[in-house]
């Protein structure tokens, strides 16, 4: 049997960054989705918003280095560049809930068939964090949800129904993990890409919804 | 008489803040947005039973002091010290570590109503703009629907949000005038510049206060109208150095590990 | 008999002007209350709003001296002054619905004894003009109306009821008129001020409401 | 590839407005606001049966010429060609004298839906913002509240206003740069900052264009998202002499001699 690959947080940002053309607006949550940063081909011009009122702005600056008022939503401080811009919080959901950014990548603990996500709360906790997860997860054109494929104790987080409190109903519209890339359609959960080592049939063992497998299904792609 | 409505004191400007008052606090959650010295000012006063809106519930400023902020207390000290009855917040706990509010709402000393962001942005733009409610899609069909009263419109289902009206709103801004002109630096306008004329009084502490004329007319993001107060922070932070405790030290260190919050 | 004075459009802006304190901020309606703009005691800070977005700024200019884009929202160029600020539609009306200014002083054609006020249409031409009447009529803190006290034929404006279309209910403040300045109350209408000339009598002869004669009652003072 | 919105032409930037579309168009009423180059574009494609969006209806350019204007082509360019089916304005005739549009709707050949223009801004904006309608209190107890469905909020009667939707915005602005982002001048925001981005797509008549990183971040008052298409005002004007006549310069003495509109 093959060598199995699980992508790391890098690599998953790596091929989510794939995603991204030329003057899409992309808002990046916090964990792995903001890595995505790091991830931009030379000369690709991708507008990144920060739901705390940025639009625009650069990489994430050397640790203790950058301007504190400069700082993407996940805190960190991060270059200017031309063409950024500035506002305050009601402009800024104005552009997550009124459909003006492209993408937002989230990270997700459970996604549904139906593109359900859920990504606020753990129900153990009992308490969770809405902050802008559940605008980000409505507003955005196109919603990329980066997560591993199962939990630490091998549940799968991509179900039939959601067993967590959901952020969003249906709002999904690719999945990025560890070992998969998966598409969810009006027609259902379309396997697109495996990680290398893995089989379609590997990956539909720890997928609880029937995968549609895609006739060009292949392994990821990061280049 | 000229327009003044610059006080010397952060004691003065928070003097007729009473136990019991809605207070909105501004900023996102990073200190750098967030009207610090207010807070040590409110703080000092010993007021009781507040309740706040803002977009966290704050995380101490150890926290913050190792990340090399100064002026580093956050709305945590409304918090530890019992002042706070009910809050309003988007993200109230942390994803790091269990600040105290966490450990209060477990202790069932204090009340939550949890908001998304653009929904707290919006029901306290609805206060300023003299709105009666608004209808927003936005958490339709999860626990924030509970309650709410929905409405079809155009096909599609929204919930309606009533506006969140407050006694004082505490904010950060970067320059003022004395008119109460405010501008903000950078990322740091967030919610202070969304609550600035949304509740009865707005109070703003500033870095520095210029000269009528000196902020561009079409560079002002908050226009006078919506300030009553301007305080500005002293140069140099004169307030007390706080302890970094073992708990901010590990939230630190994972904060810069996870890179982010 | 003592010759009777009827105040003129600049008298009137004149008296209008009297009203406005340190720090007030006012929006001046088309017609006589924009030449209120003249009548500021000097080292009086009055910051004059108008509906397209500018707040704070200065004195008409001479004509074709101004700026094109430093408009009132009559038209006219206007002077920058220190302090000024400008903003979009949205934001200027979230300043006037949410009662952020402290007068608005407009025409008037009609006023009802509680306060309703018709200043949008006249009924015989059939189509009115709402531009900012209503939200300025709802949102200032105090409402000013300047208007003549009669018709041209003669009849009363200030009226038991509007007969008029309303523009707003119950939102006037004060009428100033050019023979009397009267303000609205819970309690009725009270002539507090007449014009050189006028008994109360005479200006009660000529309003619909029975006035409440204020015992202070005394000619209009303009300085 | 490097994001360009630019257009280099008027006529190219409005050939796919067609007939039946609804287009908001910015400003306040004055000129100096109002993109009047697409307006005479658009008017030369010969669309027809638009639904338009606006403060006003237009003038007509001769009043504007008279008081120096040389770009002076306002919306009544459409509406005396009889490209409009409906209006939804809040000013939509003068109050100096009768305007086109007024002369078509005495005639029965225009419709008209006036709206208060604090509630045609929220109305926009609430499509830009993607709510499902506000509730205003302005406009309750007058003819406006006809057919409206209201509401009693905390004692409090309000009337729900809906979306204004809305396939083209055109705009005018200052500068852009080739991202889309947006900066005016002194009064000129008006409609213009509010419509952007709440329609399907937005198009912004520009004095200049300039290299990306010129617009000061702080004064950027339209961020590029809200932005499709720019295309920039000539430096001289090239269009046609308007005739001046009769009506135009009465109504502009009596503009002088009123002191405003």
């Amino acid at each position: 049997m093959e060598e199995k690959f699980k992508l790391d947080r890098q690599t998953i940002a790596l091929r989510a960054a794939k995603e991204f053309q030329d003057g899409d607006s992309v808002n990046l949550g916090i964990g792995i989705p903001v890595l995505c940063a790091n991830y931009i081909p030379v000369g690709r011009e991708v507008l990144f918003q920060s739901e705390n009122g940025i639009l625009g702005f650069g990489e994430v600056t050397a640790p203790g280095e950058g301007d504190p008022d400069l700082l993407n939503a996940s805190g960190q401080t991060v270059h200017p560049r031309p063409g950024m811009s500035c506002f305050g919080h009601a402009e800024s959901f104005t552009m997550i809930r009124g459909g003006h950014l492209d993408i937002s990548v989230m990270g997700g603990f459970q996604v549904s068939e139906k593109g359900d996500l859920a990504n606020y709360m753990v129900p153990e906790r009992k308490i969770g964090v809405i902050g802008g997860a559940m605008d980000l997860a409505y507003g955005a054109k196109r919603k990329i949800i980066l997560m591993n494929h199962i939990t630490k104790t091998g549940e799968p987080r991509i179900l039939k129904k959601c067993t967590y409190p959901i952020t969003a109903m249906g709002c999904v519209n690719l999945i990025i993990s560890d070992i998969a890339v998966i598409e969810v359609t009006d027609k259902g959960m379309v396997l697109k890409e495996v990680a290398p080592g893995w089989t379609t049939e590997e990956v539909q063992q720890l997928t609880e919804p029937t995968l549609i497998i895609d006739p060009d299904c292949h392994e990821i792609e990061l280049m | 008489m000229p327009i003044n409505k610059i006080f010397n004191s952060f004691d003065e400007v928070v003097a007729d803040i009473q136990d019991g008052a809605t207070i909105m606090v501004g900023g996102f959650g990073t200190v750098a947005s967030c009207p610090t010295m207010l807070m040590e000012a409110l703080d000092r006063k010993g007021v009781k039973n507040l309740t706040t809106v803002s977009n966290t519930t704050g995380f101490g400023s150890g926290v913050w002091k190792l990340m090399g902020y100064k002026f580093a207390e956050d709305m945590d000290i409304l918090v530890r010290n019992g002042r706070i009855k009910k809050a309003i917040a988007s993200a109230p706990v942390s994803a790091i570590f269990e600040n105290n509010f966490e450990k209060l709402l477990r202790a069932g000393k204090v009340e939550l109503e949890m908001v998304p962001q653009g929904t707290l942005a919006e029901r306290i733009r609805a206060a300023k703009a003299g709105l009666g409610g608004v209808y927003t899609p936005v958490g339709v069909g999860t626990v924030v629907e509970e309650g709410k009263e929905t409405k079809i419109i155009d096909g599609k289902k929204y919930m309606l949000e009533l506006p969140i009206k407050a006694d004082f709103a505490l904010i950060k801004a970067h320059k003022a005038d004395r008119w109460g002109n405010l501008v903000y630096r950078g990322s740091s306008r967030t919610f202070n510049e969304t609550m600035a004329g949304a509740a009865k009084i707005t109070i703003a502490e500033v870095d520095e206060i210029v000269e009528l004329g000196e902020l561009d007319p079409e560079e002002i993001v908050t226009p006078c109208v919506y300030v009553d107060r301007v305080v500005a922070r002293p140069k140099e932070y004169g307030g007390d150095e706080d302890v970094i405790d073992e708990e901010a030290q590990a939230s630190h260190d994972k904060f810069i590990k996870r890179g982010g919050a």
